[in-house]
């Protein structure tokens, strides 16, 4: 049997495709302008190789921002309640989990068996999120998989004034021209970012053990600042931006017998 | 049935019963708060009109540039359709001190609208005897301003007429939200929310009589509303049906409200005692109506919204709130507490007025309706 | 973590003490100076000892009538100006912020109320109060926050319900309010009102109020010889010290100072260019970068019409209780609560052509919508009478809201602005 | 002597010389992360050489956002006072100027003597300024003269809320991929409206009063400003320069010096 969960987020689309209850095959690609091409693309780079063709999955289902356009999914369920259901798949002693994505982050409280208990998300701004380190990584001119490493060299973080994702580039040049290091301007960005997921945090309650997945979770700096200021030391699975994703090809397999069994 | 409703709010603000009244030469008065009186209105003769914003999200550049963009969406979209004129049609406005929002919307409308009668009322923030002194001492003024205005006597004859006609509108409306109890209700949230929508706009002796028919269609009719979850909706003002109408395309079904365009705005009947005259049987009345956000203290809102929690069999509460509506944002931590306590979940949402609850909205929705399913 | 914040209080003392040895070394800082931060030391520790020494300690909100904790020898605790005071002081007013939006207070609500509910929300950072006292003046904010903060420090509470206008009933009204809440306050601390010292102590405010009206007066002069901000250090003499002889002291002080610069000729700042008028708060945070600024600039406020003027009318000392009432509607603040009506908007107009101001600064606060929603009504005013108003975006204490670049920019176009005038 | 006016914006460094009251020369050049650099550049192309060289014979006026912190300049004024003076001397009947630069939107009044009277800016948050549309074009792939040019045979306005740049390029995505999708046409308009409706707000803010003279380098998109001018109800002016007004503005201000003997 194959379940799949597709993961159509802002900034990223994720595969994941199990097969005896193991992941099989995943991937993530760049979100594209068109969601449709972009399901395809990223399904299709998944199974690359492998021999499965989309028809052969038995129960694909989609999540993320773009889940409601994905042609070959036969049901949707929101990112938060996939991220709480992967989440507890590799950790069940998981209570708390941070997704921090590329416009969103959210602070999910789940029950160990993959149930959201409560949640709380940002809005009204995209400061402070994935896409906000993004540009200031373009400015720095350094990859993003290198922007936790180097953030975590610093030891004087510079206080960002803007929260704004598109003016906090400005203000990035702005400190370069006054000569702040790469690893200050990085580590003060991830103060700001980490301050905002905390607040966050603190509205569901933290309890143990606290888990942070998303794209995000990958910048060891990041991760390294909430640590702090949650006084936990975060569980992280060995890709935390294809949790939503893994949840959704978990749903699948729900869903599978669920329907099945009332046919 | 609905479509006699809708049919009425395709005309915004003025409705054809607005206008048939204007024609005949008798007197519009807007209000604007659940704390307004509307009997007394009624009483003069004149037909009693809500005051409201636009029915969708909106931007909201006069409003804005008058209000400043910290005050509530809703106070901006009502100053910004009166000073694009759409309200011209009223002779008079009439509000209560609720909220910065309001009392501001108010003296702006006073210097740069200019309806000819326009009356702010002193409203206590408190249940206690003085408070309701003071509240029927206010009411007292507004009748007798009301009097001058409109150039003839209030009677208490009147009065009483209309308490009876506007105690008729609650108990169909109560009759109305009673079928939502059921399991399966005949009618949607969002159906309700027209329905209400409507009576804002028309005189009370035809809503009544609209009314009146669709209760004994919707209890004749087997249509049947089976939702994933059942939903209270709570927070501040809401006008757009297409709000609820989101929720509950996901399957959420709203079955009750603490909203005051609808639950906070029928609930209490006005009580004619022996011993009291109608005036004060209206002031009692309107002070201890099931309370808005501003009343102190707010037990007494979140007993209320306990109550209909047990009536209603809510699993999950949507808490909407409009930015900068500072009443409700500051109860919601409160409020969210003690619903805990029952174990009642809250999904907390900050809107703008008039939202279609798309977009990230619709995600949130979703995943409580996750979440509340998960929990059976 | 929560555990381990800071006693903000003791900061404040902290920061006033180094505040006074640094003046000490200056030369010509006027006697006043030394007076204000004294007084604030004072104020202050007598929060932080209540407990110890024995006292009911009451916080109390914004334009409340603390005349009556005096009175019954209760120790007052301001909490909005506790908030400033901590941002104007410490500069830690953020984390107090921050906090208050973890136990989920929306941000739109202002920062000075975020701040003490998020005070109360930690443990250690404000004592402990025996009671909670607040009412509506002047915002829903101050209406909604003393119900929130009674339930997070788990003291209990009294809203002083302050009716919207000035009708007989209402003042009527107002009065059965303050009697209730003595009677909380006496049952809750055990003591008594002591009546005469309520006559004496609205005695002292009615002084104080004439003081007031002077200095304002004194400032007219041209050059104005009153600092370009001092009007803040003023607010603090009724926000803290209504009816207490070391506010008459301190005000006698400030009017002799006046005087004397005055009958010297001199300006409070060098060069006089701009003479200003300030709408509600500025920034906290950056009170020392713009006194700065109005040196170098010459600018100076010279008039606040909301801040600064007192409404007409006299208080009693033969009718405490209703002096108090009085006194209320009279708050110079308080006249922009109510419906505002062309007398009260009007008085904005008059008093730029009585002080002979250029131009005038509105500090938007984010949080506060009321005094916001004036804007358009205030510039309106102003404008018909020929003088710009520079709207500056801000907050009372979020130092992330603006900075000083920012700042200096909008001011430097405004003068721009004023000299071509 | 000479006066040389310079416009150092975030994108864009601009310069513009008089002699007399004639425009001699002028420049438009990208701006560089080192102010005085870009700075250099523009003067060096305005003066028609390739190396920066400036004697004694020119006085300096700075404006924009990064123009103060330069060595080359003997004043520097607000770029509000600038764009007034600018304007006011291209066309005499302006009394409202709107200025939607790379990072900035700005509207503002003055009298009949050129002088400012009012301003009202949106700062802090991209949505509403050159980078949002750049951003947007981007996003679907077209260029800036491509979606201006689309604008115009939109048949709806789709609602793009304005409210945050981000949150925008979600939207505008989803409007791409409907079933059907929206028609770029369409699109291009409603990111247009959603500028055009925050700049509508500021406006509103200080009071619409006729003649509107639209500058800085949005207004060289003729689709926002076709939507501005329908919000408006009345045509705007704009000048072919539209995006060196500033700079100009601070020539005239340094003539002015320089007849005032400074
Ligand atoms: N190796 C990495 N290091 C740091 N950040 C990363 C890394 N990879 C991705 N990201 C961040 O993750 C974000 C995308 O996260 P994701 O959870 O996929 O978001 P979404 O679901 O919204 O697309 C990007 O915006 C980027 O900032
Ligand atoms: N030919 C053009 N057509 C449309 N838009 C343009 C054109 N040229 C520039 N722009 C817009 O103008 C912006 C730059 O404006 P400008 O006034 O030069 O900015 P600044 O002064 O802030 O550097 C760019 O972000 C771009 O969106
Ligand atoms: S500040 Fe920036 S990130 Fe925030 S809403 Fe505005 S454009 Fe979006
Ligand atoms: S109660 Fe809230 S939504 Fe209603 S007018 Fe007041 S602030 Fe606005
Ligand atoms: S800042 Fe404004 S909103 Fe906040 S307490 Fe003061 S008056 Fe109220």
């Amino acid at each position: 049997m194959l379940f799949g969960g597709i993961d159509i987020g802002s900034r990223a689309a994720k595969v994941v495709v199990m097969k005896d209850g193991d992941i099989f095959t995943s991937t993530i690609q760049d979100t594209g302008p068109e969601s449709v091409k972009t399901a395809y693309m990223t399904m299709n780079a998944a199974l690359d190789g492998t021999g499965v063709k989309i028809e052969d999955i038995d129960y694909i289902l989609a999540t993320g921002y773009g889940r409601v356009l994905v042609p070959f999914a036969e049901a949707n369920v929101s990112e938060i309640s996939c991220h709480a259901k992967g989440i507890n798949w590799y950790f069940p002693s998981v209570k708390t989990v941070l997704d921090m994505g590329g416009q969103d982050c959210k602070a999910i409280g789940c029950d160990g068996g993959g149930k959201v208990t409560s949640f709380v998300m940002n809005d009204k701004c995209a400061g402070g999120t994935g896409r906000f380190l993004e540009m200031i990584a373009d400015v720095l001119n350094i990859p993003l998989s290198e922007v936790g490493n180097i953030a975590l060299q610093s030891t004087t973080a510079i206080p960002f004034n803007t929260i704004c994702a598109v003016f906090a580039k400005t203000d990035a040049i702005k400190y370069l021209k006054q000569g702040a290091a790469k690893k200050d301007i990085l580590s003060g960005l991830n103060e700001a970012i980490s301050t905002r997921s905390y607040n966050l945090l603190k509205r569901v309650g933290i309890e143990k053990d606290f888990a942070i997945t998303g794209g995000i979770s990958k910048n060891s700096g990041m991760v390294a600042k909430i640590a702090e200021k949650v006084g936990l030391e975060p569980l992280l699975c060995e890709d935390p931006q294809l949790i939503g994703a893994l949840g959704a090809a978990l749903y699948a397999k729900d869903k599978y017998y669920l329907v099945n069994a009332q046919n | 049935m609905i479509e006699k409703f809708r049919e009425i709010n395709s005309s915004f603000p003025q409705t054809s019963y607005v206008k048939e009244h204007k024609s005949s030469g008798k007197k519009v008065i807007g209000w604007l708060c659940t704390y307004v009186p509307e009997e007394i209105i009624h009483a003069a003769g004149a037909l009693p009109v809500r005051i409201t914003g636009y029915q969708q999200e909106q931007e909201l550049d006069d409003g804005t540039a008058y209000l400043y963009v910290n005050n509530c969406s809703f106070s901006r979209s009502c100053l910004q359709l009166a000073l694009r004129g759409e309200y011209d049609f009223l002779d008079g406005v009439v509000g209560g001190s609720t909220c910065d929002g309001v009392r501001r919307l108010f003296d702006l409308w006073r210097k740069y609208i200019g309806t000819d009668f326009h009356q702010i009322l002193s409203i206590p923030r408190k249940f206690t005897e003085s408070a309701h002194e003071l509240y029927l001492s206010q009411v007292t003024q507004f009748k007798q301003h009301l009097e001058e205005f409109i150039g003839a006597p209030i009677t208490d004859e009147a009065l009483v007429k209309s308490i009876e006609l506007y105690n008729e509108t609650r108990a169909l409306l109560k009759q109305l939200y009673d079928l939502r109890k059921s399991d399966n209700p005949p009618i949607t949230g969002s159906e309700v929310l027209e329905v209400l929508e409507a009576g804002f706009r028309m005189p009370k002796e035809a809503f009544n009589q609209l009314l009146g028919e669709l209760i004994d269609v919707l209890s004749k009719s087997n249509a049947e509303n089976k939702g994933r979850a059942r939903l209270a909706v709570v927070g501040s003002v809401l006008t757009n049906a297409e709000f609820i109408k989101s929720i509950e395309e996901q399957g959420g079904l709203v079955v009750t409200d603490e909203l005051c365009t609808s639950t906070r705005y029928w609930s209490d009947p006005v009580v004619l005692d022996e011993g009291k005259t109608p005036l004060e049987a209206i002031a009692r009345r309107y002070l201890n109506n099931f309370p808005c956000a501003r009343m102190y203290p707010s037990d007494e809102r979140f007993d209320r919204i306990i109550q209909l929690i047990r009536d209603f069999r809510v699993e999950g509460v949507v808490s909407q709130i409009i930015r900068y509506c500072v009443p409700y944002a500051h109860d919601l931590p409160l409020l969210i507490k003690k619903l805990d306590a029952i174990n009642v979940p809250v999904l907390a949402l900050d809107v703008e007025y008039g939202s279609s609850g798309s977009g990230q909205i619709a995600t949130r929705v979703q995943a409580f309706l996750e979440m509340l399913e998960a929990r059976k | 973590m929560m555990d381990g914040s800071s006693n903000k209080i003791e900061a404040i003392i902290r920061a006033c003490s180094v505040i006074t040895r640094m003046n000490k070394a200056l030369p010509d800082v006027p006697e006043s100076k030394n007076m204000y931060y004294k007084m604030l030391t004072d104020y202050f520790t007598r929060v932080q000892r209540a407990k110890e020494e024995g006292n009911f300690l009451a916080a109390h909100t914004v334009f409340f009538p603390t005349e009556i904790l005096y009175a019954m020898d209760i120790v007052p605790m301001h909490t909005e100006t506790t908030t400033w005071m901590i941002a104007l002081f410490t500069g830690e007013a953020t984390e107090l912020v921050t906090a208050g939006a973890e136990i989920g207070l929306a941000s739109e609500i202002c920062t000075p109320h975020r701040g003490i509910a998020g005070a109360f929300s930690l443990k250690n950072a404000l004592p402990q109060p025996d009671a909670i006292v607040w009412s509506n003046l002047i915002c829903d904010n101050t209406a909604k926050s003393g119900e929130l903060i009674a339930e997070l420090s788990g003291s209990p509470g009294y809203f002083l319900d302050h009716p919207f206008q000035e009708s007989q009933q209402e003042r009527k009204y107002l009065i059965g309010e303050l009697k209730g809440m003595i009677d909380f306050l006496e049952h809750q601390s055990g003591k008594k009102m002591n009546w005469d010292k309520l006559s004496e102590i609205v005695a002292f405010m009615d002084r104080q109020i004439e003081l007031f009206r002077e200095i304002c007066e004194l400032r007219k002069a041209v050059p104005t010889p009153f600092s370009p901000l001092g009007f803040m250090d003023l607010l603090t003499m009724d926000y803290f010290f209504p009816g207490q002889p070391e506010a008459i002291e301190y005000l006698e002080t400030v009017r002799d100072e006046l005087k004397a610069k005055i009958a010297a000729g001199k300006g409070a700042v060098d060069n006089e260019r701009f003479r200003l008028m300030s709408l509600f708060v500025p920034p906290m945070y950056l009170m020392g970068f713009l006194e700065k600024l109005s040196h170098e600039y010459g600018a100076v406020s010279v008039t606040e019409p909301f801040f600064t003027h007192w409404g007409e009318g006299k208080l009693d000392p033969n009718k405490p209780l209703e002096s108090v009432a009085q006194k209320a509607y009279m708050i110079p603040e308080v006249q922009m609560y109510g419906p505002m009506n062309d007398t009260k908007i009007q008085r904005v107009a008059d008093l730029a052509e009585e002080y002979k101001v250029d131009g005038a600064v509105y500090y938007a606060d984010t949080g506060c919508r009321h005094t916001c929603a004036l804007i358009k009504l205030v510039k309106d005013t102003l404008s018909d009478v020929d003088i710009p108003m520079l709207t500056l975006d801000s907050d009372v204490v979020d130092p992330t809201m603006t900075s000083e670049e920012e700042t200096r920019e909008k001011f430097e176009g405004f003068f721009e602005l004023l000299e071509d005038y | 002597m000479k006066a040389l006016g310079i416009d150092i914006g975030s994108l864009t460094t601009k310069v513009v010389i008089l002699d007399g009251n004639a425009i001699v020369s002028s420049s438009v050049v990208d701006s560089d992360d080192e102010a005085e650099v870009g700075a250099r550049q523009a003067i060096a192309q305005a003066l028609g050489q390739t190396e920066f060289s400036l004697d004694g014979n020119y006085y300096v006026v700075s404006t924009g956002a990064r123009g103060k912190s330069i060595s080359l300049n003997k004043k520097h004024k607000s770029i509000t006072s600038c764009l007034a003076r600018g304007i006011h001397h291209l066309f005499p009947s302006a009394r409202m100027g709107i200025d939607i630069g790379a990072e900035t939107g700005l509207v503002y009044k003055m009298n009949e003597r050129g002088k400012l009277k009012d301003w009202a800016t949106h700062d802090k948050c991209a949505a509403g300024t050159g980078v949002f549309v750049k951003q947007m074009a981007k996003l679907m792939q077209i260029s800036m003269e491509e979606m201006s040019q689309l604008s115009f045979d939109a048949k709806t306005r789709p609602e793009i809320s304005g409210t945050c740049a981000v949150f925008a390029e979600s939207e505008v995505i989803s409007h791409v991929h409907r079933d059907p999708p929206t028609p770029m046409a369409d699109i291009a308009a409603g990111i247009y409206y959603s500028i055009v409706s925050r700049l509508m707000a500021l406006c509103k803010r200080v009071g619409i009063e006729k003649d509107v003279v639209v500058t800085g380098g949005v207004a060289l998109n003729k689709g926002l400003i076709n939507i501005l001018e329908q919000e408006l109800g009345f045509k705007v002016l704009v000048p072919d320069t539209a995006q060196s007004i500033a700079a100009l503005g601070a020539a005239i201000i340094a003539q002015e010096q320089i007849e005032k003997g400074a």
